[in-house]
């Protein structure tokens, strides 16, 4: 069997996914990137060739993608996570037309076409206010786990008004409306809607055209899905796929490629995509 | 005996000076700080009257600075940091010009008048890539013990700047010195030389070196920051002459709120006694 | 506030109130206000800092001041179109444009800008591509009072704006309608330059936040309804007894565009300083003296502009330095320090702060710098910087 | 000139005109250190559609503190001047274009280390950019150095200029040319003056052919990266002889380009229009992250803020005054509405057949930027160009984070190259749906 991997080295976690060459994924893992980013991709594709129980001669192409894309030794190739995620969301919600991808220190909103590609996107600017590292370090001073905030937020009755979306200064700001005796639930609350709001704004720019699909890590978080949805006034496909979307588009890029080389090889020719043997070698 | 309470409530920690009427500091006080400034502020006082072998009750005035100055009810005046650091590290360092006091929040510069009154200031901006959370942050990322910060950047060779002013994606650029190979020392020595420049900068917003670094223009470092050698180190080679930190910098701000206190207090007992004056007078 | 009982000092109470409460408004709430007993009123809005109002309010129609839109409105749409860097009122008033608030259905006939800074003017084409319909118009105000060729230059831009707006309005606007409103102003002006006055004399008789609302406030209501109420608040503030307290007597200088929230000013007034002048809204009182209601009137507002404006950080005029009339301005007030308020990224303001702060330091004048977003809301930080402030001329 | 006569050396076409440029380009350099020791009057201008001939024609050498700024920030020196700046007052929000130059008057001191002159006058052309007005003003009460205003109606109605408008900056320019009188000496002599509009209108000619060859493919230079080595003749050197003649020198060499078909890069992929001043402290990074994708630029706004003269404009001898006037008001891109920038920039994606616009904005200036978002709303919404939006500054360094920079760049092609492949794919039919593959980068 030939296999093709995706490995997506994001600034708070690796995601690595494993496809064969019909395109069914065959497993699928999620590790903390940490301090050492080869050794996070490395690992991530370990994970999935183990949990799959293939041979690793098997895995014929290795697409990285995220900020580290560079680093994942076993690459053949990279492309950025804009593409992953549009390419992913489309594969499993066909119907994608917007994507909202929401990770530790980026949020990006993608319009796509009916295949898949990306038509416009946008990112936040250099500032990492209101992403999912916010949610951390707010999840943090609060107490709870990264897991557990979601739902908090969701029983919130008045939420709090943040001063500002920076995740530096969310501790003094919670600390603060702890003092006042504001209950979790509604500071989780206004966590919540604060980052929607600004996300929601960078959603704007690109043109909101359902359906929409939230993809990266944050997907996860139920209270965000919700806060989303309110300001948005619209559903969002949110699957158990939506944190492993960019590694999945990456291997979806994978198989293209095994695809695409595979009559070539057997006529024993390299396999490399034809323009792109115009950039190397200069 | 006349006790006074100098109580800094920070964004990082609490910390209590105890001083009497010769100004002389009977005890001292730390507590990390959470939302229940209150309590914070009461864990802290207990230890520094522990220290001073005093009732919390027997403290006469408790004047409160630092950010959750307001939320103390135990408060006879409340006063700002900057006021406070000023006062403190004046009193401390009788010639000093200027103050550098670096928080968990915040960093400020101030010029000094005579006196220890503050002539100019400025904070940082928004931006929270400046202070010593950032350096908290770090070091628990590294894995490494807070108080080896200051010691470990010192063992430098080859430190690493950090171009960003964004805590957050500042932390992104330590993770590839760190997947870089880069060591510890240099990563932290990186940091300290990174925030050192922006430090020096606002420190000269306020006036220093306008006209020429005079050698007269004693600096005096301040806060929790100042216990991280390799952080006085790097402003030091910024600056290019040596800063003069005191012994628990930390403490200088409340420190200088017990001085204010023990005026204001002072002033208090008069104006009482001049107003018994003054209303007996008029009685006769 | 502790006002002794009398029934005309329950009015200023009520004045206060009604102001308050018309700040508060959109300006197409503002108008729908006024519309209450004009019927078929029209708006125009003056985007800060000056336009002669006179010629609008000679056309028929309310001028409306647009001093940002605070906390009133969530912008959502403007975001995409200025970036983050750009001041707020930039943002907020371009979402009044896209909302249709500043429309034609809204009952505004267009809005007038003029050559503050870059981002006004950008904003200026920006708001009208995305308001088709709208009336939208750029002043140029001359910058360069020293040449003599500006007088005829600034006769013809304020022409212009009057043969635009009458076309627009489908009827000419002639002199005696702008003698009339001219007059009006006039009487605003006075009005406005003598609530300071008493401000100034008697500390205490009305906070800076209620003085600045008032003369918000008139900025989104007809000057004939304005003038009977400024009266009504002058007689009860100059009833009221001096109450000096021990402050900081500072005058607020750079907050002439993006309106400082009312909060603000009161932040700063209870950390312990006393606004004795500011620069809040200065394109509405930027006379001193009347403008004359003989002769050609546009030619008079002309003149008026190119000599007898106020000072601010984006009128050039190198015959009178802002940095003399800041000083002036400090001396008249005997105020005892300058806070530099500045809207935040508002570049002129910031530009200035440098020249300022030489000038300042010069004469041994203490100030102190802020920034301030009109969506701010909390003032913590600001707070401490102004306490420490006035701790250290007020503590030995 | 011989050098434009010998074919090009293998992968060295970008650089004769370069060199060229480079040569007057020194050759002022020169003047001004000259001037700096002797004291030669000399004054200060901004570039957006300045004045220039009219120092000229006093022989009055023109300092412009905004090239100065750009050497400062494409050397990679501009961070300490910054903070000089900062030091004394000048906010992180303020342009750092003033910062850069005003903090390098601080430390170097100008008319003292030899290499720029203390000007005599200091000429404020207030064309478009608010921040030009107290810049200058700040630069005449730091250097205690006279004033001369001219102040430049906004150009306010579309593509006419008023009559009114025009008058009053003719009676500002007189004003202009009666300082020039009173510091040289000498009378002004308007044939002199016609002389020199000459060599303006001949250079201009010159630049407008040159950006004209663009519309060939593949475009014989970078009309974004390149158009540097033209914009220091055109705007700084303009009036002179030497600029007229660098303009023909370089025109041949384009023209020889374009007829043997080569291009500013091998094989022409992508042909992009950019808006907005460059990264100068990353110039060569950020020109990286293009060439990795065959991008060339085609046209740009930004080498028009000097002038717009590939729409004809000329400056004219018969009427050397009222064409310096007119060139002022209209002919140049900081006098004019953001809409008559986005008819500009629509002019360029259609006639100069780009793929693809790419807006870099900057934070320093909001004479370009601010309302930028608004310019991609239309390109993108309205006529459905493709549209990248980057962020950085144009001076200072602390602005730009490449990773991201790369990100986007990387993402925005492989868009269009996917694009670009399902449409041949569908086109061909041979090619089956998962020959997308290709959008897909191999390893750098
Ligand atoms: N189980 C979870 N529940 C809620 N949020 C989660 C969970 N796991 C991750 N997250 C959020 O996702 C973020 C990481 O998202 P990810 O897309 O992996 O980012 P990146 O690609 O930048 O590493 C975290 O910062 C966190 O906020
Ligand atoms: N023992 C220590 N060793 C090194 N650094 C310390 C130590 N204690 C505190 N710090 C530094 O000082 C900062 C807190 O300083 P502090 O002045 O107490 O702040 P605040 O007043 O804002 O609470 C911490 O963020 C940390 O960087
Ligand atoms: S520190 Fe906060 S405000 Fe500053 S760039 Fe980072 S997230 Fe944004
Ligand atoms: S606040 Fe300042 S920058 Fe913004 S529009 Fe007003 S004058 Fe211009
Ligand atoms: S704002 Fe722009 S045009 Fe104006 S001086 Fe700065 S860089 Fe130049």
């Amino acid at each position: 069997m030939q296999y093709a991997a995706g490995v997506d080295i994001g600034s708070t976690q690796t995601k690595a996914v494993l496809m064969d060459a019909a395109r069914a994924i065959v497993a699928r893992t999620v590790i903390p990137t940490g301090a050492h980013v080869v050794r996070a991709g490395r690992r991530a594709l370990e994970a999935v060739v183990a949990e799959a129980g293939v041979k690793a001669e098997e895995v014929r192409c290795v697409i990285g993608t995220g900020y580290g894309r560079y680093k994942v030794e076993a690459g053949d190739a990279q492309v950025t996570e804009i593409s992953c995620h549009a390419r992913g969301a489309q594969f499993i919600f066909p119907g994608t037309r917007t994507v909202i991808d929401m990770g530790g220190q980026d949020t990006k909103a993608i319009r796509t076409g009916p295949d898949g590609s990306v038509l416009d996107f946008c990112m936040n600017d250099k500032c990492a206010a209101g992403t999912g590292r916010f949610l951390a370090a707010a999840a943090d001073v609060v107490g709870l786990s990264l897991e557990g905030i979601g739902e908090v937020s969701l029983r919130g009755t008045k939420p709090i008004r943040l001063t500002s979306v920076c995740t530096v200064f969310v501790e003094s700001d919670i600390m603060n409306y702890l003092a006042q005796r504001k209950s979790v639930e509604d500071i989780l609350a206004g966590v919540h809607q604060a980052i929607a709001s600004r996300t929601i704004g960078l959603v704007r720019r690109v043109g909101v055209e359902e359906e929409v699909t939230f993809t990266g890590g944050v997907a996860r978080n139920i209270g965000m899905v919700r806060a989303l949805e309110d300001k948005l006034g619209t559903k969002l496909n949110v699957g158990p796929e939506s944190h492993f979307m960019g590694a999945l588009g990456a291997a979806l890029f994978a198989v293209d490629r095994l695809m695409a080389a595979a009559p070539r090889e057997a006529a024993g020719v390299e396999a490399a995509p034809v323009w792109s043997d115009g950039l190397e070698g200069r | 005996m006349t006790c006074i309470a100098g109580i800094d409530i920070g964004g990082g920690s609490t910390k209590v000076v105890l001083i009497d009427a010769q100004r002389r500091i009977l005890g001292r006080g730390l507590a990390r700080s959470n939302a229940d400034f209150e309590g914070v502020s009461g864990r802290a006082l207990a230890e520094a009257c522990e220290q001073a072998g005093v009732e919390p009750d027997a403290v006469e005035y408790v004047a409160a600075t630092g950010l959750g100055r307001y939320s103390l009810e135990r408060r006879n005046i409340q006063i700002t940091d900057l006021t406070c650091g000023a006062r403190g590290a004046a009193a401390l360092v009788p010639d000093a010009r200027y103050v550098l006091d670096m928080g968990a929040q915040c960093t400020r510069a101030i010029a000094l008048r005579p006196g220890g009154k503050v002539k100019a200031f400025r904070t940082n901006e928004k931006c929270a890539a400046g202070s010593g959370g950032f350096l908290e942050r770090i070091a628990r990322y590294l894995e490494i013990p807070l108080d080896d910060v200051g010691r470990l950047s010192l063992d430098a060779d080859d430190p690493q700047p950090i171009s960003s002013v964004c805590a957050v994606l500042a932390e992104s650029e330590i993770i590839n010195h760190v997947s870089e190979g880069r060591s510890i020392a240099n990563i932290l020595r990186g940091a300290h030389e990174s925030l050192a420049g922006r430090t020096v900068s606002q420190l000269k917003m306020v006036g220093y070196g306008l006209n020429g670094a005079a050698a007269d223009e004693v600096v005096v470092f301040i806060g929790g920051v100042a216990l991280q050698r390799g952080m006085v180190a790097a402003c030091e080679q910024r600056l290019g002459r040596s800063l003069v930190v005191p012994e628990h910098p930390a403490h200088v701000a409340a420190y200088g709120a017990a001085l204010l206190g023990l005026q204001r207090c002072l002033k208090r007992r008069e104006t009482a006694h001049a107003g018994a004056d003054h209303a007996a007078e008029r009685r006769s | 506030m502790n006002f002794s009982p009398g029934p005309a000092i329950t009015s200023a109470e009520e004045i206060i109130r009604e102001c308050r409460a018309l700040v508060e408004l959109l300006p197409s709430q503002a108008l729908a206000r006024a519309r209450e007993s004009r019927p078929g009123l029209r708006g125009f809005g003056v985007f800060p800092v000056y336009a002669p109002q006179e010629i609008i309010h000679a056309a028929g129609l309310m001028p409306v001041g647009l001093f940002g839109a605070g906390a009133k409105l969530e912008t959502t749409r403007a975001d995409s179109r200025f970036q983050s860097f750009i001041c707020s009122i930039a943002r907020s008033t371009l979402e009044l444009f896209l909302s249709g608030d500043l429309g034609r259905e809204s009952g505004f006939e267009g809005a007038v800008f003029s050559s503050i800074c870059d981002v006004a003017r950008n904003l200026c084409s920006v708001a009208g591509r995305n308001a088709p319909g709208v009336y939208v118009e750029y002043l140029h105000l001359p910058q360069n009072a020293a040449t003599p060729a500006a007088r005829e230059y600034t006769r013809r831009e304020f022409a212009r704006f009057r043969d635009n707006l009458a076309g627009r309005v489908g009827r000419p606007i002639d002199d005696e309608a702008i003698r009339r409103s001219i007059a009006l102003y006039n009487r605003v002006r006075e009005l406005i330059c003598e609530l300071y006055t008493q401000r100034q004399e008697r500390p205490g008789s009305i906070r800076t936040a209620d003085l600045f609302a008032a003369v918000l406030a008139g900025t989104c209501m007809m000057p004939e309804d304005f003038v009977p109420m400024a009266e009504a608040l002058l007689a009860s503030v100059r009833e009221h007894a001096p109450v000096p307290r021990d402050t900081v007597n500072v005058v607020l200088e750079g907050a002439f565009c993006e309106a400082p929230p009312l909060d603000l000013i009161d932040a700063i007034e209870s950390a312990g300083c006393q606004i004795v002048e500011d620069d809040l809204a200065i394109g509405w009182r930027i006379f001193r003296k009347d403008v004359p209601v003989e002769g050609d009137p546009v030619a008079a507002l002309a003149d008026a502009y190119l000599a007898g404006s106020a000072y601010t950080s984006v009128r050039h005029d190198s015959t009178r330095p802002r940095t003399r009339g800041l000083l002036e301005r400090v001396e008249a007030s005997r105020a005892d320090a300058v806070i530099l308020a500045s809207a935040k990224f508002c570049e002129p303001a910031l530009f200035d702060y440098v020249l300022f702060r030489r000038a300042l330091d010069e004469r041994g004048v203490p100030h102190l710098k802020i920034e301030f977003e009109e969506k701010m809301w909390t003032f913590e930080r600001l707070r401490n910087e102004i306490e420490t402030f006035t701790e250290s001329l007020l503590f030995d | 000139m011989p050098t434009t006569a010998q074919p090009p050396a293998a992968n060295d076409y970008g650089s004769v005109v370069h060199d060229l440029s480079r040569e007057v380009m020194t050759a002022w350099m020169t003047q001004l250190q000259d001037a700096a020791r002797s004291g030669a009057p000399s004054a200060y201008m901004m570039v957006s559609g300045n004045c220039v001939e009219i120092l000229r024609c006093f022989d009055i050498l023109p300092v412009f503190p905004e090239i100065n700024a750009l050497q400062l920030a494409i050397r990679k020196k501009a961070l300490p001047y910054i903070l000089k700046a900062e030091e004394i007052g000048y906010a992180s929000d303020n342009c750092a274009y003033v910062k850069a130059d005003i903090g390098y008057t601080l430390l170097e001191g100008v008319g003292e280390n030899g290499l720029t002159p203390r000007p005599s006058l200091i000429v404020c052309n207030f064309v478009g950019c608010n921040v030009y007005i107290k810049w200058f003003e700040h630069c005449a009460e730091m250097l205690g150095v006279p004033l001369v205003m001219i102040d430049v109606p906004f150009v306010r109605q579309g593509e006419a200029v008023s009559t009114g408008d025009l008058h009053y900056v003719m009676a500002q320019l007189r004003g202009l040319i009666a300082a020039c009188e009173e510091l040289t000496g000498r009378k002004f002599d308007i044939d002199r003056l016609r002389e020199i509009v000459g060599y303006s209108a001949r250079a201009e000619a010159g630049w407008s052919r040159a950006k004209d060859l663009c519309k060939t493919r593949p475009a014989p230079f970078d009309c974004y990266f390149d158009s540097i080595n033209m914009m220091g003749p055109i705007n700084a050197l303009r009036g002179t002889k030497e600029a007229a003649d660098f303009f023909d020198a370089a025109v041949a060499h384009y023209e020889m380009m374009a007829a043997r078909g080569l291009g500013a890069t091998d094989e022409e992929q992508f042909r992009v229009v950019f808006e907005g001043p460059p990264p100068y402290p990353y110039y060569r990074n950020f020109r990286n992250l293009f060439a990795a994708w065959k991008a060339v630029c085609v046209q740009s706004t930004y080498s028009t803020v000097g002038g717009t003269w590939e729409f004809g404009f000329r400056h004219d001898p018969d009427r050397p005054l009222e064409s310096i006037a007119e060139q002022m008001l209209l002919h140049n891109l900081c006098n004019r509405t953001m809409q008559e920038r986005y008819r500009q920039i629509r002019r360029y994606v259609e006639e100069w057949q780009a793929d693809a616009l790419v807006i870099h904005s900057v934070k320093s200036c909001r004479l370009f930027s601010a309302g930028q978002g608004d310019m991609r709303e239309y390109f993108t919404k309205e006529l459905g160009v493709p549209t990248l939006m980057v962020e950085s500054d144009l001076e200072d360094p602390r602005y730009y984070a490449e990773a991201q920079m790369k990100n986007r760049i990387d993402a925005f092609f492989e868009s269009l190259q996917y694009k670009r492949l399902r449409g041949s794919a569908a086109e061909a039919r041979s090619v089956s749906p998962e020959g997308v593959s290709d959008a897909v980068r191999r390893g750098r």
